[in-house]
């Protein structure tokens, strides 16, 4: 693996971790659902690194399981968003 | 098995046909119920038809591995849809009043469309996309209709899928980096060992296991079960945990060899036990009665990942764990189901102040007596041929304590079924109110709860089904 | 209808009436109680079918699949058919007092329902062709009794309930764990004659088949409330006079003792429970149920408790004969599963009858009473002497047998036990006697009603089975009587004669 | 507690990282996926896995979007809220700016075939515009959340009805196979709806989380 390589997979380890511990331990959960997110580019993050072939041609195959990925967790964040504003409305009245 | 129609098309049809109809709830929104309903009983009668294609799989688009998908159908799976699909029809027919809730039809469309493409699906990336369909509706469901408490279930069961899921992708991210394919059995061909193989089956796992509710990850599951409408605490307890559970089981048995779940058994055998009495004790001392039937759930899981801790030496223990699964899903959709009637009729759903609600409940009553008896693994039931099989092939394999533990869970189960069965007894005080229950109703969860006790006689068919092929 | 399938006939009939009685709404009493006796007349009709078929040498066995390489199998062999004759009769006469006594409650078709499950699980006990077939009826009797327990639905009956259910499921654990093991270790639980284990030629270790000994046993003891497993058939008491009439004193007690018949001969077989030396302490364990039941009876001054308690202890007769290991005292244990049920039956239909016409439910309210219910109390006198063991009763048979089969096996303790036994059984029934026949009656009471005593129904029932008490005395030379079939059974089992 | 976890987090991505650097990375499908792209009717690589080879995928996504659309609409509270950017300079940046991003979206949709581009990218450009309308008070079409939802649904109707479509055409032929001499304009026809599908599921997120909190 190249240090760039080495470097970027890190990157994408340490995004996958942090937003692991975010989503768990964090109380508010707007701040989980941002973890939620931070993990998720971790998890894509690497699928991209892992596209990068080694003779500079780009494997198609990761980036469009990147691209699924972020659609979906883009539909769950909203659906978050959503949760989270019916527990404040519904806990009000 | 002669394949009368052209697996291409049943495969297909089976996820085809729940999403044509949820554009159908959307397009009609005033029929929505009905065209719910009718598209699960429709799902119903595909999967009977697709039992003629067991053994059948299909490359969606035309590419087969590793450029495309593959959908597969063979016993296991079928028997997971055969369990599935009555769950959704009966709970459907059941209830109507929360389909007609904003978007609950459509909401139950797309998790039977998730629930199928799981059970079918054979390419690592798509069961994620699956199991994201399946978490997002079912997070959604526990909401509709429901008040604060289920709100706050549903965005805590969100988050739970959501960690599950992605740590699930990251397993996936890592298979695909090691070997180049997604498709389980061009994944399993590859022979991955040593890290590459341990990092992404324990990730994996973790992130099944979490959206399994198999303790210690159950934490979510009381609340979001126990505060759902009854229709949804029944396909989320019967179905949408098993989709996981499925997932974690195609893992351990057709892409890891056979030596890692050997080396892994006795983790799921500790969290087996632990889940039968963790939940077992919490239902006993459960208030509500949704969530003792809730607690059930994290118990009965813990058989499952019992049975899975004997997969490797004993082949016969993924019968059991399959006739587990069915055996639940059947007696648990029931109980909620007829849980869900009398805790109405009683206008509260405290247990120990629980009464009869009265002769008009009589189906009712008979589905909760059927499926505690299913739960508590009495003869003749499904519960009893699963636990039968367990501890026969546990014996085999020389592990003596699992009969002896296999019956002192039953008794635990019996215990907190036994309030139940009290509370059935109790006369109500003079002025309750005879709310004449609903007729359609209490005969699903009896149909449900028979399922559950017909099983206890299909052990041969339900072995040579599951150990059909390797 | 073909003959294999007439074990699978008797019990489906009960379960299929059961199901209809459910189905009737609670208003139409007499289309239910005709029901009822319908579903009882037939069931007779096919139990008598199979006694007639089996009596001219045929052999009948319904094989139904249901756990792989384990089946569900109900054959009619001649310890089944006594125990299936037994329930017949009794549940017929029962059904028609249970029709008197619940002439005006609530939940009557939840109660006949579940009164015929709980007959069909009797059935099915009796016909298990193995030990698997056994335990699926086994559960089912727990779970269909239980409702009976707790019909009144008030608090002192839930609380029974609870103590029964927790009883008899830790039972039934057992009793699955027991099975369980058998099935892993040997590969069947098949009932043989003379003993599926002791004729193998290839059998687990001795250790293993007496921990599996002791856990079976342990599982039907609890049923066959043997102490200290007795606890919860005094605290179900509480259930209606025909519950505690047909299941205490027939169905549940007589499953359990049943079971260890089972056990004992068809499962290990005599020869092996003897080299095992399984048997001593069986009959230790019945010796002290016997003392223990009778020493609690003495104290009791409800009626019914009382004679839960002599219950408690007469079952172990049906234990203590079995384990002594000597034919004429097996004999006269089989024999005491027929005895027992006929007298211990009289004995709560009249309870329940007293209890319903005049209130009385303590013995010290009892004076006199035979003045005014001469009927209910002759038939009580007469289960009574049968109890004590004075012929020409058929407790006395029962004693006769046990006894004299251990004295010429030589364990004379046994013929002690007896005697101190029928000197307890005496000293807890005849004071009644004598306070209901010689004691007057308090000031006031009303003497001699105009009409009967009470309704036919309820008085009727215990003449009867009083009668079947001195007749099965008086002809059990012969070949239908119940001694009959146990001496055939008997001298099959112990290999003096071959099956006919 | 929570170090105790954080620890455990931090564990678990070591472990990771190290199994990641020990493992040798397999060549992946690209030479494969290039190789096969003249039956699929497209020139991009990543439409062409997106729209034929795992064209599956695509179909669970966009139900994925679908069912997130019907389920915040459906659990978000009823009052809408008033329009939070007002005034003269939103407006005529409003107006100018609208025709742009359509066009814009309409050339992402159109070059997704031969470069990066395709459905999702001018989806979200076409929503990015719906939702500044929306914001500077004139709410676009669709207004109504019934007819919302139903637009969204537009994208899994074209993959459904293309899909069985091109199956039952073929007789029993398998689902979503497009045949090689009309895939490139299937995929469009697909894309398109897909396109007006996924700007509607987001505008639909939207209008749900800016009801008011």
């Amino acid at each position: 693996m190249s240090p760039v390589d080495l470097l970027y997979t890190a990157v994408a380890v340490a995004l996958f971790g942090l937003g692991l511990g975010a989503l768990a331990l964090s109380a508010r959960p707007l701040k989980k659902l941002l973890g939620a997110n931070v993990m998720g580019t971790g998890v894509f993050s690497l699928l991209i690194v892992t596209a990068r072939g080694p003779d500079g041609a780009t494997d198609p195959v990761p980036h469009a399981l990147v691209i699924t990925g972020i659609v979906v967790t883009v539909a769950a964040t909203g659906l978050g968003l959503a949760l989270i504003r019916r527990t404040r409305s519904a806990s009000k009245d | 098995m002669p394949t009368a129609a052209s697996p291409d098309a049943v495969l297909a049809a089976l996820v085809v046909l729940p999403l044509a109809a949820a554009l159908g709830t959307l397009v009609l929104p005033r029929l929505a119920p009905a065209v719910a309903t009718a598209a699960s009983w429709a799902n119903l009668a595909l999967v009977a038809f697709a039992f003629g294609t067991i053994g059948g799989e299909t490359w969606l688009a035309g590419w087969s591995a590793p450029l495309g998908i593959g959908l597969r159908l063979d016993g296991l799976a079928w028997v997971f849809l055969a369990f599935s699909a009555p769950v959704f029809a009966l709970a459907a027919s059941a209830g109507r009043a929360t389909l007609a809730e904003d978007g609950a039809a459509t909401l139950w469309t797309t998790l039977i469309a998730g629930v199928n493409a799981i059970f079918l699906g054979a390419d690592l990336f798509n069961l994620y996309v699956g199991l994201e369909v399946v978490s997002l509706s079912a997070a959604a469901l526990t909401a509709v209709g429901a008040g604060a408490a289920a709100a706050r279930a549903a965005l805590r069961y969100l988050f739970v899928g959501l960690g599950g899921s992605l740590l699930y992708l990251m397993a996936v991210a890592s298979i695909y980096r090691a070997t180049g394919a997604l498709d389980i059995g061009l994944v399993a061909s590859m022979g991955l060992q040593g890290p590459a193989l341990a990092t992404p089956l324990a990730l994996a796992t973790a992130g099944l296991l979490l959206k399994g509710g198999v303790a210690p990850f159950h934490f979510w599951l009381p609340p979001a079960h126990g505060n759902a409408a009854p229709i949804v605490s029944a396909a989320l307890s019967a179905v949408v945990v098993k989709t996981a559970l499925y997932v974690l089981l195609r893992l351990w048995l057709d892409v890891a060899p056979q030596t890692a779940l050997a080396d892994a058994a006795p983790i799921f055998r500790a969290l087996g036990l632990l889940a039968v009495v963790v939940g077992g004790v919490a239902a006993l001392r459960a208030l509500r009665l949704k969530a003792l039937i809730a607690y059930s759930t994290v118990a009965q899981l813990g058989y499952m990942a019992l049975a899975l801790g004997f997969a490797a030496e004993a082949p016969g223990a993924t019968v059991a764990f399959v006739a587990f699964a069915a055996a639940h899903a059947l007696a648990k959709s029931g109980l909620f189901v007829a849980a869900g009637m009398i805790a109405k009729a009683n206008g509260h759903d405290e247990v120990p102040r629980l009464t009869d609600p009265g002769t008009a409940y009589g189906p009712a009553k008979a589905a909760l007596a059927i499926s505690g008896g299913a739960l508590a693994g009495l003869p003749p039931t499904g519960g009893f041929l699963a636990k039968w099989t367990l501890a026969q092939d546990a014996a085999a394999a020389g592990a003596w304590w699992v009969a002896p533990a296999l019956v002192a869970a039953g008794l635990l189960t019996a215990a907190y079924m036994a309030r139940l069965a009290t509370a059935m007894m109790r006369d109500p005080p003079e002025n309750a109110a005879a709310d004449e229950g609903g007729p359609l109703r209490g005969w699903s969860a009896l149909a449900l709860a028979s399922a559950a006790l017909l099983l206890g006689f299909l052990g041969a068919p339900l072995a040579a089904l599951v150990e059909a092929e390797p | 209808m073909s003959p294999a399938w007439l074990p699978l006939a008797i019990v489906a009939t009960t379960l299929v009436s059961g199901v209809v009685i459910f189905l009737t709404p609670d208003r139409m009493v007499r289309t239910r109680s005709a029901l009822n006796l319908l579903g009882a007349v037939a069931t007779l009709g096919l139990v008598g079918l199979l006694v007639l078929r089996v009596s001219q040498g045929g052999s009948y066995a319904t094989r139904m699949p249901f756990l792989p390489g384990a089946p569900l199998v109900l054959q009619s062999d001649a310890l089944s058919l006594l125990f299936c004759g037994l329930s017949a009769v009794l549940w017929l006469i029962t059904t028609l007092y249970a029709v008197g006594y619940l002439r005006h409650g609530a939940h009557r078709p939840r109660f006949f329902g579940f009164f015929a499950f709980c007959v069909s699980a009797t059935m099915g006990v009796a016909l298990a062709g193995n030990l698997l077939t056994f335990l699926v009826f086994y559960e089912m009797l727990t779970i269909s009794t239980y409702p009976l327990v707790t019909h009144r639905g008030d608090a002192a009956s839930l609380r029974a309930g609870r103590i029964y259910l927790a009883y008899t499921l830790g039972g039934g654990a057992m009793l699955l764990l027991g099975t369980m093991l058998l099935y892993a270790l040997h590969g069947s639980g098949d009932f043989v004659v003379g003993g599926l284990l002791s004729q193998a030629e290839t059998r687990p270790g001795d250790g293993a088949l007496t921990l599996v000994f002791a856990v079976l046993i342990a599982g039907v003891g609890v049923k066959a409330a043997l102490v200290p497993l007795h606890g919860w058939l005094p605290v179900a008491m509480v259930a209606p006079a025909p519950v505690s009439a047909l299941l205490h004193a027939v169905a549940v007690v007589k499953a359990g003792a049943f079971g260890i018949v089972r056990i004992v001969y068809d499962l290990f077989g005599q020869t092996l429970a003897e080299t095992l030396h399984l048997l001593p302490p069986l009959s230790v364990v019945a010796a002290a149920t016997i003392l223990w039941g009778s020493i609690r009876a003495l104290g009791q001054d409800d009626l019914k408790r009382r004679l839960a308690y002599s219950t408690v202890s007469q079952v172990s007769y049906i234990a203590l004969g079995v384990s002594l290991a000597h034919p004429v005292a097996a004999l006269g244990g089989i024999i005491h599963l027929v005895h027992q049920g006929i007298m211990k039956i009289t004995l709560f239909f009249c309870a329940g009858a007293i209890a319903e016409t005049t209130g009385i439910k303590k013995i010290s309210d009892m004076d006199g009473l035979g003045r005014r219910m001469p009927w209910t109390m002759g038939a009580f006198t007469v289960a009574a002497i049968g109890m004590i063991g004075l012929p020409p009763t058929a407790g006395f048979v029962t004693k006769w047998y046990v006894s004299s089969g251990a004295l010429e096996s030589g364990q004379t303790w046994v013929m002690v036990l007896m005697l101190v036994s029928s000197g307890f059984n005496a000293a807890y029934f005849l004071p009644i006697i004598r306070r209901v026949w010689f004691a007057d009656p308090p000031p006031g009471t009303l003497l001699r009603p105009k009409g009967l005593e009470a309704s036919p129904l309820l008085f009727g029932p215990p003449v009867v089975t009083a009668a079947l008490t001195v007749l099965a005395a008086l002809f059990a030379e012969s070949q239908l009587s119940p001694l009959g079939w146990a001496e055939a059974l008997v001298l099959r089992e112990f290999g003096f004669v071959e099956t006919p | 507690m929570t170090v105790l976890v954080g620890v455990g987090f931090a564990l678990v991505s070591l472990a990771l990282f190290a199994a990641l650097v020990a493992t040798p990375e397999a060549p992946g499908l690209g030479a494969l996926a290039r190789s096969e792209i003249a039956a699929t009717g497209v020139s991009n690589p990543v439409t062409a896995v997106l729209l034929d080879y795992r064209a599956y995928d695509t179909l669970l996504e966009l139900v994925v979007v679908l069912l997130a659309a019907v389920a915040a609409g459906a659990l978000a509270p009823r009052e809408p809220a008033p329009a939070q950017l007002d005034g003269p300079v939103a407006e005529a940046a409003a107006g100018l700016l609208t025709p742009g991003i359509v066009l814009m979206a309409g050339y992402l949709l159109w070059i997704g075939s031969k470069a990066p581009g395709g459905a999702f990218q001018a989806a979200s450009l076409l929503a990015g515009g719906l939702i500044l309308l929306e914001v500077t008070g004139k709410t676009p079409p669709p207004r109504s959340e019934a007819v919302t939802r139903a637009v969204a649904g537009l994208g899994v109707l074209a993959f459904l009805g293309v899909g069985v479509g091109v199956a039952v055409a073929a007789a029993n032929g398998v689902f979503l196979d497009h045949p090689a001499s009309i895939a490139g304009s299937l995929i469009l026809a697909i894309e398109s709806a897909a396109t007006l599908g996924i700007a509607a599921g987001l505008l639909a997120l939207f209008r749900a989380g800016t009801a008011s909190a």
